[in-house]
């Protein structure tokens, strides 16, 4: 009986404590919603992405005292990699702060797609750093989705491009296998690399990995033992590239023909894997290492105590890939400021600063991020920016870049987006965008 | 009403007059022609023959392991006996199967309580009434019209049943609850709500105390005066078999060792030896 | 002393087998479909109805399918998701072939589709029971979303295997899908049907059907022997709870998310919803929606709470405590009412029937 | 091993030949009239052994059921977490500077006091719960775990090296070209599962505690009115199987890392579980070679047909196609139902 009554207590706490909202940021700052994953089996790749965008905007607030004044506010809400979760986050978080979420960086191509009709409809822009739909860089059909840097298709593009240069300049009757995970995320490179395959005269094969990806043994004796293909490049993501990377190394393929897209390419990625992945390669985004000059004020920061990510995680991979990804919209906001005033911005404003953002060499240098990304310039029609990425190996202890930026060739990728994104919109009834 | 109410409607008039009806013994209802049944290379039941006739009681009786149940099991199809046939109403069956016995008109209880424990008593006495129920299930989901209509008519036939055997108390109380003597009525009832035509009751006195077993002696023989039902029971309690069957079949060992009125039986040397234990 | 049933007499059979045979119960149904209907869009925020009505009457409907299943009939599954995914699909698959259908007709159809699947995967039950059947309906949940994800035709050939909700109209002009739907008409239309459908089931479990779905759960050799068809029961009952869920996989798809693809449908999605029956009580519809709501609320409260009560706590510790409470609060529930809430809530009413008098 | 055992095992080991052999023909028949469908016998019955290694590794999570099945015929959801939740610690101690054998001490320690626990919070005031009730109640520690394994170590991923070897080894390089491809790291594991099934086989079969957890696994309220102690049993059960759990913990943490996703290799221990029954040690292993070695060939031969990584369903379609036939599993109890 007394349990009863305790059990009645108990649901009536939580449905009271609920109703409780929480206070509103204050008026002057511009909130940020962090969709983050702290937990769950993404854990290891969405602790240091988080972490990286606490410390760039608190960076921004202590060091510079926001943007032109304006202060940076932000909540983290845990989505667990999960696309209700991801929705959830989103509503709760989206009229938060003076003028309501500004941008939102989901982290999951699931949540990606489930955000982009709503962020369309709310005006709140959708800022998918190389994850996401590729075809959203057609700015007149996605005029709120922002894929800058670089797309998976254009990503597909620069892996090619690097084994072509490897192979001394043919890719003719080499073989190339894919091994992707088996979702949405891991189809997006396909159609790229079968033309490609097409256009350069290789052969090439797709290997699905079911999800979670623990199971590759078979996929890997396909691979290692009858095809033995020159290149293997990876869609993976979370415990799938350490274990393709394991059975990988026990069928006995080389590491150094083995590329894995930029979300195959952290620490947690090959860590788990040990010895195994040294020499395993990986396209990025961004720049690797601490090398630039921002990272001697994001010490200070934590040397004064205000620092917010685990210190073990500046400078890895996913960490960089945050500040960058902060830096951009930093930047948005800032060309938004130039317009309407220095002042917190609505999302249609910061829709406006994407679509005129012009990040320079200059403008990098000038912001200590020297090395960690390359030039970007969008535009209504372009939400891509011309970005590029880099290869980087594994050398059992650190990533080290071992080429330059490197810039797809989209003379052949924009009609694809514009092909795709003009069958999105006849689905979904939308009338393009003039953009001229 | 529909026709095939009539029998309970007769018997509820017929309760109303003060005269006992006569028994009205009529054709063979049933018959077993040489079954044999054995559970890897145990004989269960060998070569046994018996038949029911309508409106008797018939008892089962013999010792434990004996293959009462068994022969139960057969009759309504749970079990398919090696050899030999099952004759009912005129029809014979190689293989009876459990619906379609209950389809053909026979209904039974269990020596281990077989009742839907997580249901209500009356709804466990509307399961019997399934098998006349018709509507299909889009009426049910609209429970609108002819659906409300027939589960209310079931309804009416139900409540007849709780008032004959004196359970209006526990209509809705879920029969994982009630004590076993309890248990044991709703279990009759619910093969009463199936109006059969022969009833099987497997020792349905078991583990009663005297006022119960009285109270169970006198609704079988009311089901059997009043309703007209067959029934063939099995029951430990030679008293209570003696008192009420028309007849008895002993079994042991598989074996059918008499079958005769209840005197009869009583004098058989062989079923003395079975009781007492005398060797073969 | 409001809650008392004394001098309410029932005169006819009909009136004792109503659902809400007290009259206390009909004013408060009444009343809270009148706070659902009219209360809740004006005061609730567009948070609240997108972000927890919405989802919790999708759950709900999704937990009264598995609760007709394994509740009622006793064939515990474990491929709900699969069947949600077959609802989505079908629903999607039929609205872009045939644009001029109504999105109702849509769903509808989409759960006849799904429950045809269901049969099928419901025909090892004959044979296979209680925990082995759970293990074979797995083979339902990957079959079927690895079916979805594979087979571009079901998203019709888009290069990811993502499918979105083309907009549809409910009523001329009024859009429950796509850009243009607001919060409201989603949750009016979704609050609409999923009272029907609960109905509908609410009137199946207390008619013939049901009672033929409760005689095999509780004993099936008994059931055979008062006449029920094993086969007949656990396949409708397999139809039955997989068109409920495929319509609910349907209403996710394209009223909640909006835009799907078939991973969203994972083995996750299965425990979810049997979660949700068994904290709501198994064989109890109103337990459905108790176990619905729960399961959306508590999340979201856990996430909420300690900041309103001004505890500061990171992301990380708020999730893992959430899965501490959400495991210590099922185990609490099973020792203190292995029947879940639903019981939970008659106790609390028998309670209130002789309050404030204890016995 | 008894002798009800003895027979089907040895039926098996001779019918075992035949089927590979069947299977490799069948395979290359399918090879001849289909040109995405790639077979050679070496590589047949290189994946083939693969297969059959990477089942030990599901029997060795499966094993885990088993033994609480056997005991409490409790379906233990929570296994996985219990895999997941030994590993995370053993990797904690080793992080603290202890050597891995004295990490694997003190991890078994905690294993068993987290069997105490759960005894006595969890169990004990469930006892004679229908079976449902109980498994749910497993779900509950499922979750509580997870959490509390995350809470206490962090959910990063986390390496577990206690130096098995894992070069590739080519063998039978004599009879095919270029040898049959085996790790020696899957051998290890193999290893690791014999030992661990004969272990418990003996301990079951030969010892007073294993005769008083059969009797328990058959009637609760029975075994207790014989004066066997329910609840030390329970303790017991739940203890060995931790200590199983940490096991399969550190050939998977060695194999895929240590982190979250450990706890989902329970749902590949479920086909397995289904096909050798949930009662039979031995079944766990023979249904995870099965399972293994079925699912590796489907996914290397057949999959190309339909696009791939169709495993995960496979080994479900494959043991539903089993249990079909034969519904107890294939080396369960049969259940004979009374009336």
């Amino acid at each position: 009986m007394q349990l009863r009554k305790l059990a009645f207590a108990a649901v009536g706490a939580l449905v009271i404590g609920g109703t409780a909202a929480t206070p509103p940021a204050s008026a002057a700052e511009q909130f940020v919603p962090l969709l983050v994953y702290r937990t769950g089996p993404y854990a290891p790749n969405g602790i240091p992405l988080a972490d990286g965008f606490n410390d760039f905007m608190q960076l921004v607030n202590e060091r510079d005292g926001g943007v032109n004044g304006v202060k940076l506010a932000w909540e983290e809400c845990e989505t667990q990699y999960n696309n209700d979760r991801g929705v959830e986050c989103y509503e709760r978080l989206k009229a938060q702060g003076a003028t309501g979420s500004s941008v939102v960086n989901p982290y999951s191509t699931g949540i990606t797609y489930a955000l982009i009709e709503r962020a369309t409809a709310d005006k709140v822009p959708v800022l998918s750093m190389g994850y996401g739909r590729a075809d959203a860089s057609d700015g007149r059909v996605f005029p709120y989705v922002f894929t800058l840097p670089i797309t998976y298709w254009a990503g597909a593009d620069v892996m090619v491009q690097y084994a072509n240069e490897k192979e001394g300049g043919s890719l003719k009757g080499k073989k190339i296998a894919l091994v992707y995970h088996d979702s949405a995320y891991g189809k997006e490179p396909i159609a790229t690399l079968e033309r490609l395959a097409e256009e350069e005269g290789f052969q090439f094969q797709a290997f699905p990995v079911a999800h979670p990806g623990l199971e590759q043994k078979a996929t890997w004796l396909q691979i290692g033992r009858q095809l033995r293909p020159d290149w293997v490049f990876m869609w993976g993501w979370g415990v799938m590239n350490s274990t393709a990377i394991k059975e990988a190394a026990a069928v006995g393929y080389p590491m150094d023909r083995f590329v894995g897209i930029w979300w195959s390419g952290a620490e947690a990625d090959v860590v788990p894997a040990g010895d195994a992945a040294k020499g395993y390669k990986s396209l990025n985004i961004t720049g690797v290492g601490t090398n630039a000059p921002i990272f001697e004020d994001i010490k200070k920061l934590h040397a004064d105590g205000k620092g917010l990510a685990d210190p073990k995680n500046i400078g890895t991979v996913l960490y960089n890939r945050a500040l960058v990804n902060s830096f951009y919209f930093t930047e948005a906001l800032r060309t938004a400021q130039g317009k309407f005033g220095e002042k917190p911005m609505s999302g249609e404003q910061i829709q406006w600063g994407f679509e005129n953002l012009d990040i320079t060499q200059d403008k990098i240098d000038s912001a200590g991020m020297t090395g960690l990304l390359s030039p970007v310039k969008l535009s209504c029609a372009d939400h891509e920016g011309g970005g590029s990425a880099v290869v980087q190996q594994w050398d059992g202890a650190k990533w080290a870049a071992i080429t330059d930026f490197i810039s797809p060739r989209r003379a052949a990728l924009r009609p694809a987006y514009e092909a795709s994104a003009a069958q999105y919109a006849k689905e979904k009834g939308i009338t393009p965008r003039d953009c001229s | 009403m529909e026709p095939a109410m009539e029998p309970a409607t007769a018997a509820l008039e017929a309760e109303s007059q003060e005269t006992p009806a006569p028994k009205r013994l009529g054709e063979t209802l049933l018959s077993v022609d040489d079954i044999s049944l054995s559970f890897g290379g145990v004989n269960a039941l060998s070569n046994i023959s018996f038949e029911i006739r309508e409106h008797e009681i018939l008892a089962i009786i013999g010792p434990n392991g004996a293959g009462k149940s068994s022969m139960l099991n057969v009759i309504n199809g749970f079990y398919q006996p090696q050899k030999g046939r099952v004759s009912f109403k005129g029809t014979t069956f190689r293989r009876m199967r459990p619906h379609v016995a209950a389809k053909m008109g026979i209904a039974r209880t269990f020596q281990n309580i077989a009742l839907f424990k997580g249901m209500s008593t009356l709804d466990n006495l509307m399961t019997g009434r399934l098998l006349k129920m018709k509507r299909n299930f889009l009426w049910q989901a609209l429970y609108y019209g002819p659906a409300q209509k027939e589960e209310v008519a079931h309804r009416e036939a139900v409540e007849r049943i709780i008032d004959f055997l004196e359970i209006q108390a526990i209509r809705k109380t879920p029969v994982g609850r009630l004590p076993y003597g309890l248990q044991k009525r709703v279990e009759l009832g619910r093969a009463l709500a199936m109006e059969p035509d022969l009833l099987l009751l497997d020792e349905p006195m078991a583990g009663m105390n005297v006022e119960e077993k009285e109270d169970m002696c006198r609704f079988i023989l009311d089901v059997n005066d009043e309703f007209g039902t067959t029934i063939a029971l099995i029951e430990h309690d030679m008293g209570v078999v003696m008192d009420i069957s028309d007849r008895v079949v002993v079994l042991d060992y598989g074996r059918k060792l008499a079958d005769g009125s209840p005197d009869e039986v009583r004098g058989n040397p062989d079923v003395i030896d079975a009781y007492l234990g005398v060797s073969h | 002393m409001l809650y008392r049933e004394a001098g309410q007499f029932k005169t006819s059979y009909g009136s004792d087998q109503a659902i809400f045979p007290i009259r206390q119960d009909q004013i408060g149904i009444a009343l809270l479909l009148l706070v659902a209907v009219l209360g809740v869009p004006a005061l609730a925020g567009e948070y609240w109805l997108e972000t927890i009505f919405v989802p919790f009457l999708v759950f709900s409907l999704a937990a009264i399918g598995l609760n007709l299943l394994t509740g009622y009939c006793g064939q515990l599954s474990l491929g709900t998701g699969g069947f949600m995914a077959c609802g989505a699909f079908f629903a999607y698959k039929l609205t872009t072939a045939f644009p001029e259908l109504h999105v109702l007709v849509v769903f509808l159809l989409a759960g006849v589709g799904s429950a045809a699947v269901g049969v099928f995967f419901g025909i090892p039950s004959l044979r296979i029971k209680g925990f082995y059947l759970a293990v074979a309906t797995l083979a339902a949940q990957f079959f079927l979303v690895w079916m979805f994800n594979k087979f571009d035709w079901w998203t019709n050939y888009s290069p990811s295997g993502v499918i979105s909700a083309p907009p549809r109209e409910v009523l001329p002009g009024i859009f429950l899908t796509g850009t243009e739907a607001t919060p409201i008409t989603k949750y009016l239309f979704l609050l609409g049907l999923v009272a029907v459908l609960a109905l509908v089931a609410k009137n199946l479990t207390r008619g013939a059907i049901g009672r033929s779905w409760m005689a095999i759960r509780d004993m099936d050799i008994a059931a055979e022997i008062i006449g029920i068809r094993p086969l007949w029961a656990k396949l409708s009952a397999f139809a039955i709870s997989s068109f409920f869920i495929g319509i609910a996989g349907a209403l996710w798809a394209f009223v909640y998310t909006g835009s799907v693809e078939a991973l969203a449908f994972q083995i996750d999605r299965s425990f979810q919803v049997l979660f949700m029956v068994i904290i709501g009580g198994l064989g109890s519809i109103l337990g459905s929606f108790l176990g619905a709501a729960f399961i959306v609320l508590l999340p979201i409260l856990l996430n909420n709470v300690p900041a309103a009560i001004g505890l500061q706590m990171s992301v990380e510790m708020v999730s893992h405590l959430e899965f501490m409470i959400f495991g210590a609060l099922i185990i609490f529930f099973l020792i203190v009412e292995p029947h879940g809430l639903a019981r939970l809530w008659q106790i609390g009413k028998e309670k209130l029937r002789l309050w404030p008098f204890p016995y | 091993m008894n002798a009800t055992l003895a027979r089907p095992l040895t039926l098996w080991l001779l019918a075992l030949p035949v089927i590979i052999a069947v299977l490799g023909l069948a395979l290359q028949g399918l090879a001849a009239v289909n040109a995405s469908v790639f077979f050679a016998w070496s590589y047949f019955l290189e994946v083939l052994f693969a297969g059959l290694l990477q089942g030990v590794m599901y029997a060795l999570v499966a094993l885990g059921f088993v033994l609480i099945f056997k005991a409490s015929g409790i379906f233990n959801f929570a296994q996985g977490s219990l895999v997941l939740f030994a590993a995370l610690t053993m990797v904690g101690f080793i992080e603290m500077g202890l050597h891995w054998t004295l990490a694997f001490v003190v991890t078994a320690g905690v294993m068993v006091l987290l069997a105490v626990v759960v005894e006595r919070v969890v169990l004990r005031p469930l006892v004679n719960q229908p079976h449902i009730i109980l498994f749910m109640a497993t779900i509950g520690i499922f979750y509580f775990l997870d959490g509390f394994g995350q809470t206490l170590w962090g959910s990063d991923v986390k390496v577990l090296d206690i130096g098995i070897p894992k070069q590739p080894l080519f063998v039978l390089q004599g009879v095919f070209e270029g040898g049959i491809l085996v790790n020696a790291f899957d051998l290890v594991a193999a290893l690791v599962g014999a030992v661990l099934v004969i272990g418990l086989a003996v301990f079951f079969h030969y010892t007073r505690i294993g005769r008083a957890l059969r009797a328990v696994a058959d009637d609760h309220q029975a075994a207790l009115s014989v004066g066997i102690p329910l609840k030390t049993i329970w303790a017991i059960v739940w203890s060995v199987a931790g200590i199983v759990a940490l096991v399969a913990g550190i050939m998977w943490g060695s194999k895929a890392g240590v982190q979250f996703s450990l706890a989902l290799i329970a749902l590949k221990a479920l086909p397995v579980l289904i096909l050798g029954g949930f009662t039979s040690i031995p079944g766990a292993i023979i249904g995870g070679l099965i399972i293994g070695a079925g699912e590796q060939v489907a996914e290397v031969f057949i999959g190309p047909l339909f696009g791939g990584a169709i495993q995960d369903w496979f080994a479900y379609m494959l043991a539903l196609v089993f249990l079909l036939f034969r519904p107890q599993g294939l080396f369960g109890e049969k259940i004979i139902e009374r009336v």
